[in-house]
């Protein structure tokens, strides 16, 4: 199957190639960004009346549910409940739900880094599971043994959850390979940080995807740091989108304040993957309002940073586009969050509640 | 039955189990169409085309990732590394990522992969390209180790190996490929692993050898016997993870005598393990300390003379023996 | 002398061999402007600046070459690895680079580099993140690989380590980063590599620890003396390649019996290489079989009670010198 | 010194980045390039004519002396007097003298991989030193150590002979930031096979040395096959120079039968490096004539296509111009390739003389 070998257009001699030094882009300031919004919300709002009301619904539900779910884990991870790392997604909440919203549950897979709660929520893992996952109880989702970093579900086709920088790049383009090998019509949405980019297993990764014409979606979630590393200390072309031409992949640049948007892209991404067998690479520029992990005081940002961001917060803006298409008014929002909010007590209740990992389990599921 | 060299016998056992199971492909450097580098992979591809036997870039790393994705989603991967020397580019996806799929993600996801190539010393091929890795690789939880020494055992090695639903390991010998040896032609042969074969009876000692340093110990076995009447019993553990230690532990139990001989580097290598194991198991067994021969503690020189110096051979076995025999 | 953490002693000695040789400089992720992940680099890129403290991408494979380079040319750097767990992503540069520089140069290119950061087990980091690699190094000819126990031998260990002309692999605990003990400040102050330090007298029983190990092995030690009045000795390597074997032998020698206390896995550890050499070396001289506490056969569970299960504590650790003292 | 972060022109919006797939090139077939070779003709003539002639002859000499040379390792090879692998060059001569000759010996470095007898030599290792290294000799440049693969010579700046493919692209890119630290005006030749690209140390590299301003020059020694993979089989978009554009770096392809072309892009780039500090990557696309090593019989291309290629071989084309520019005659090229005949036989009766190493060698050199 593999190894379909790149076309070659004789016209086009590599002597053309002149040596040149791009210029590396990086404008996307959250002022410049919202003027670009605002030049797409006709559309952005078009596209919400074309789109079925309960999915909406779902969406502005998953969003909100990630973002008091995620505040109630710095919570109780200050009162000593969850060890170990705890990476919070608060202000990213747009990519996953608009991407993982995208698929077709019965046949796509999802695979992402550590910073996983909120995706694991979206493809299907209840709140209770991941709660209890985090509480490294009996009853979480890998039975206490993975704990926040390694969310699985063999179920919801949601394969992990990785702690090693980059390393699920490389193990998404394999679950790819498999849809394609089985011709099952499965498309793997595989995420990653902006700092994994500088990861040789992207580079690799990347370059056999588009050799063998795998059915992926490469999501670069650019929250423009990692760690206290801003994008630019690390990268010396911060433009990802167009790393996508070193391997003859489609590239595009996607607003991940605007889950419209983010959805959007990820559709035609996967259409691409699903019909043509083709992988992309989408970069979606976003923003995490806490720090890198639960110890990460931030000092690296400022405060008016931060704020500058939020302004443009993605269940801000998601909100205001529904109410001016007149999706929904204020009651059903305060409904929906509502929901949420109960639905985040609950498993938080179920997370108390579980008892801890029998230690028989300790030599268990070593080996098969 | 019939004589096969190793090479044709790992060949005919990729070669069943490709037909066996759909799910199972192979893919490396050159193992499509140059058919492997060292030759292993043979005809498959023009028998099973370039679905089931893929080549790969230079890229290790990426292409372990792939078979461990894959081996997720339900395939059942070999991927073969030229050399082992290569797969430590890969290592971060063996170790950190196959070897802990199954306990991290609870049970949910296991990896039915094999990675498997030569391993240790080739022909003056210097210190990038000799090392055999067993001991690094032994070291993880989550990884079946396997080392075969003869055709036979090479086919229902990997048989099984490609049969089981973790990760394995499986370490082959470039200067065994050549070797000859009776195959069972049934493609239902396999070996189970963790389980040691004892390669030839003896009562005065015991010599543990694994891989290359088999035949060699076998070939000390028979000068020590004629030249001084001593009789060695030599055990080929031929899976080192699990490690069938009772087999060993008995051996020794009947000759109080062990020496272990390998071709890995020595430091924290299997003959500390295997010692350190009989040692709890035997304590009041022995009647000599236990003897190790691994190569030296140096990465592998090019020049013939100094990589000979650096290899266990027949001789340093026999004055182990005599040694631990107190000859 | 000064009461500091083991961090700050750490930390002394980066400054100190940056302030001593300009040819010294530290890279890694997060070691500048961050201060360092666990804080080791504190306030260096502030007084040393863009060139001498580096902030790398996340490119482990990359930047250690980029060591491994500048560390032929002349230059003396310090790779900080955030934790142990990514160095295998440079495995390569390490072992087939590194390691193997000065031998494949005919003695030319020597490797003066120090690869540092936490190594082992920390607070529920689970199984990517809690790996203890000594075994996986220690196996590789052409490295040193130091393992500091307290705030005085990091500082001293650290310098000689920084100094030494060939690649040291240099393992931190992070749990250990917060301990304190008295630590010269004499600028000259280095601890030489290879030479094991016995933190406890004893006559009864040799226990052997290591990095996070050895405050166990204390504690057990004093629980064992004083509810069973067995007294052990207690043996720190500090070094464990070259091992400082001598030191454990006439341990051994004086008390007869050994536990080997490890939080690295156990099969072809480090426990392993120990035991194998007693065995060879002071074999008349033990009275029991050689025990070893390692961590459990299994990768690390996040779980809190599962994590605790998984490591030596002070209540294996007395079980165990019961045993080899038949109590 | 490192992290002189990537500039950014803001009008350049990261939007404007579409998605697209681009065209993978690869038009260089030896007609092809032959054609472009004689268009540029004149230019080259007036080049060499402003040459020195006596480095014209030294680079005459060194490709004819890397050819002889490694004619030779052939036959000795065959007569078992050399082990391991043995990977010959002849073919690429041009790369080889074309580069090496550009730098400044006293301050500039070279590191290659495993293809590496003749670089050694004309960065100025003996014939005698390289053959015997072949040999095992203890008279070898490395003592009989390292073996083909692995020639090094501190006094001659020549960081080795790597048997890791893409290993010495990171190591390399260590080398010149030891330069860059020492700010000694240093240059690094990084060489490596096409193949290597898709490692991800090639990305990792390419990414810091543009990031911290580096001053190498990365070769990309593109003949076209990785042992019996030819590039299109293993590399999705087949233009090499064009992956610098990932990190903003300077890229040019540059064509490797030239010893001329080859000369005046490493000096260019050496110039780049040495003035602005900054990296550059050269795809030099060559052919290698012989098998990947002397094991490999090259069943994977036609006598037909390593036809085409010698029909432009690069020592025929180089004393081609020089006849034309009238630098020297017949019975001056008959005088330089004796010399060099003469200095390949002395090479080989020195390393038959030379002993073997003392077995005390085996545990030396482990550390220091
Ligand atoms: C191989 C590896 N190196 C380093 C780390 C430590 N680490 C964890 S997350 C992180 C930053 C990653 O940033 P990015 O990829 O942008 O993702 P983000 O955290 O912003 O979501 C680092 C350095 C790691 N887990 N794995
Ligand atoms: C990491 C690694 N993988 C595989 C090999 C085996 N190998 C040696 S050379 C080679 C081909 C390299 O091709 P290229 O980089 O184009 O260089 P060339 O041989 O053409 O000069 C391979 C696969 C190796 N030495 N190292
Ligand atoms: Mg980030
Ligand atoms: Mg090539």
């Amino acid at each position: 199957m593999p190894k379909e070998a790149a076309k070659t257009k004789r016209s086009d001699s590599p002597f053309n190639h002149k040596a040149r030094a791009i210029e590396p882009v990086d404008v996307f300031d959250p002022d410049e960004a919202q003027a670009e919004y605002l030049k797409r919300k006709k559309s952005q709002l078009a596209l919400i009346k074309k789109t079925d009301k309960a999915l909406l619904e779902e969406m502005l539900y998953q969003m909100i549910l990630g973002r008091i779910f995620e505040e109630r884990c710095a919570e109780v991870y200050r009162l000593g409940k969850i060890g170990g790392f705890c990476h919070l997604y608060i202000g990213q909440e747009a990519v996953a739900v608009g991407a993982i919203t995208a698929i077709d549950k019965k046949r796509d897979y999802v695979i992402v880094a550590y910073r996983d709660h909120v995706q694991a929520m979206v493809a299907g893992i209840s709140p209770e599971a991941v709660m209890a996952e985090l509480y490294g109880k009996a009853t979480g989702c890998v039975k206490g043994k993975g704990g926040s970093m390694h969310l699985f579900s063999k179920e919801h086709g949601f394969f992990g959850g990785h702690g090693i920088v980059g390393g699920q790049i490389g193990v998404g383009t394999g679950l790819a390979f498999a849809q394609k090998y089985r011709n099952d019509g499965g498309v793997t949405l595989c995420f990653f940080g902006e700092a994994a980019v500088n990861q040789g297993i992207f580079h690799e990764s990347l370059n056999m995807a588009q050799l063998w014409k795998l059915p992926i979606v490469y999501i670069c979630e650019n929250n423009q740091y990692g760690m206290g590393t801003s994008l630019k200390r690390a990268m010396s072309l911060a433009n990802i989108a167009r790393k996508a031409d070193s391997y003859g992949m489609y590239g595009e640049f996607v607003d991940g304040m605007d889950v419209m948007a983010v959805r959007q892209a990820t559709m035609k991404a996967i259409e691409r993957a699903r019909n043509e067998s083709l992988p992309s690479l989408l970069e979606v520029r976003c923003y995490r309002y806490m720090g890198h992990s639960m110890s990460d005081p931030g000092k690296y940002r400022t405060v008016e940073e931060i704020k500058k961001y939020q302004q443009r917060d993605p269940i801000l803006l998601f909100k205001d586009s529904l109410k001016e298409a007149g999706v929904f008014d204020d009651s059903e929002f305060e409904q929906i969050e509502q929901r949420a909010r109960k639905r985040v007590e609950e498993a938080v209740e179920f997370a108390e509640k579980s008892p801890f990992p029998s230690e028989d389990e300790l030599l268990t599921d070593v080996l098969v | 039955m019939a004589e096969l060299t190793m090479r044709d016998a790992l060949n005919q056992a990729l070669r069943e189990e490709l037909l066996r199971d759909e799910r199972v492909f192979i893919m490396g450097e050159e193992v499509a169409q140059y058919d492997g580098a060292y030759k292993v992979t043979r005809g498959l591809w023009r028998e099973f085309g370039d679905k089931r036997v893929i080549d790969t870039p230079i890229s290790e790393l990426g292409f372990a990732a792939i078979g461990v994705g894959a081996a997720m989603a339900g395939l059942r991967p070999v991927i073969e590394f030229m050399t082992w020397n290569f797969s430590i580019l890969a290592a971060d996806q063996i170790i950190n990522h196959a070897a802990k799929m199954l306990y991290m993600s609870g049970g949910q996801f296991n990896i039915p992969i094999v990675f498997r190539g030569p391993n240790g010393s080739a022909y003056q091929v210097s210190s990038q390209h000799s090392q055999a890795l067993e001991a690094m690789y032994a070291n993880f939880p989550g990884l079946k180790v396997v080392m075969p020494s003869t055709p036979a055992d090479a086919k229902g090695l990997l048989k099984s190996a490609i049969r089981d639903d973790n990760p394995v390991i499986f370490l082959e010998q470039e200067k065994l490929y050549g070797t000859k040896g009776e195959v069972p032609d049934d493609p239902d042969f396999t070996i189970p692993l963790g389980v040691a074969d004892v390669k030839r009876q003896g009562k005065d000692c015991t010599i543990v050898a694994r891989s290359l340093t088999v035949p060699i110990a076998l070939q000390a076995a028979e000068k020590i016997e004629k030249e001084y009447g001593v009789s060695c019993e030599v055990v080929d553990p031929r899976t080192i993870k699990p490690l069938d230690i009772d087999t060993i532990v008995n051996s020794v139990k009947k000759t109080n005598r062990l020496v272990i001989v390998e071709e890995s580097h020595q430091f924290c290598g299997v003959a500390a393990e295997i010692t350190a194991q009989v040692n709890e198991k035997a304590f009041d067994y022995l009647d000599a300390p236990i003897k190790r021969i691994s190569s030296a503690e140096a990465p592998m020189p090019y020049a013939r003379n100094l990589e000979a110096a650096a290899l266990p051979d027949v001789a340093k076995i026999v004055a182990a023996v005599k040694e631990v025999c107190y000859l």
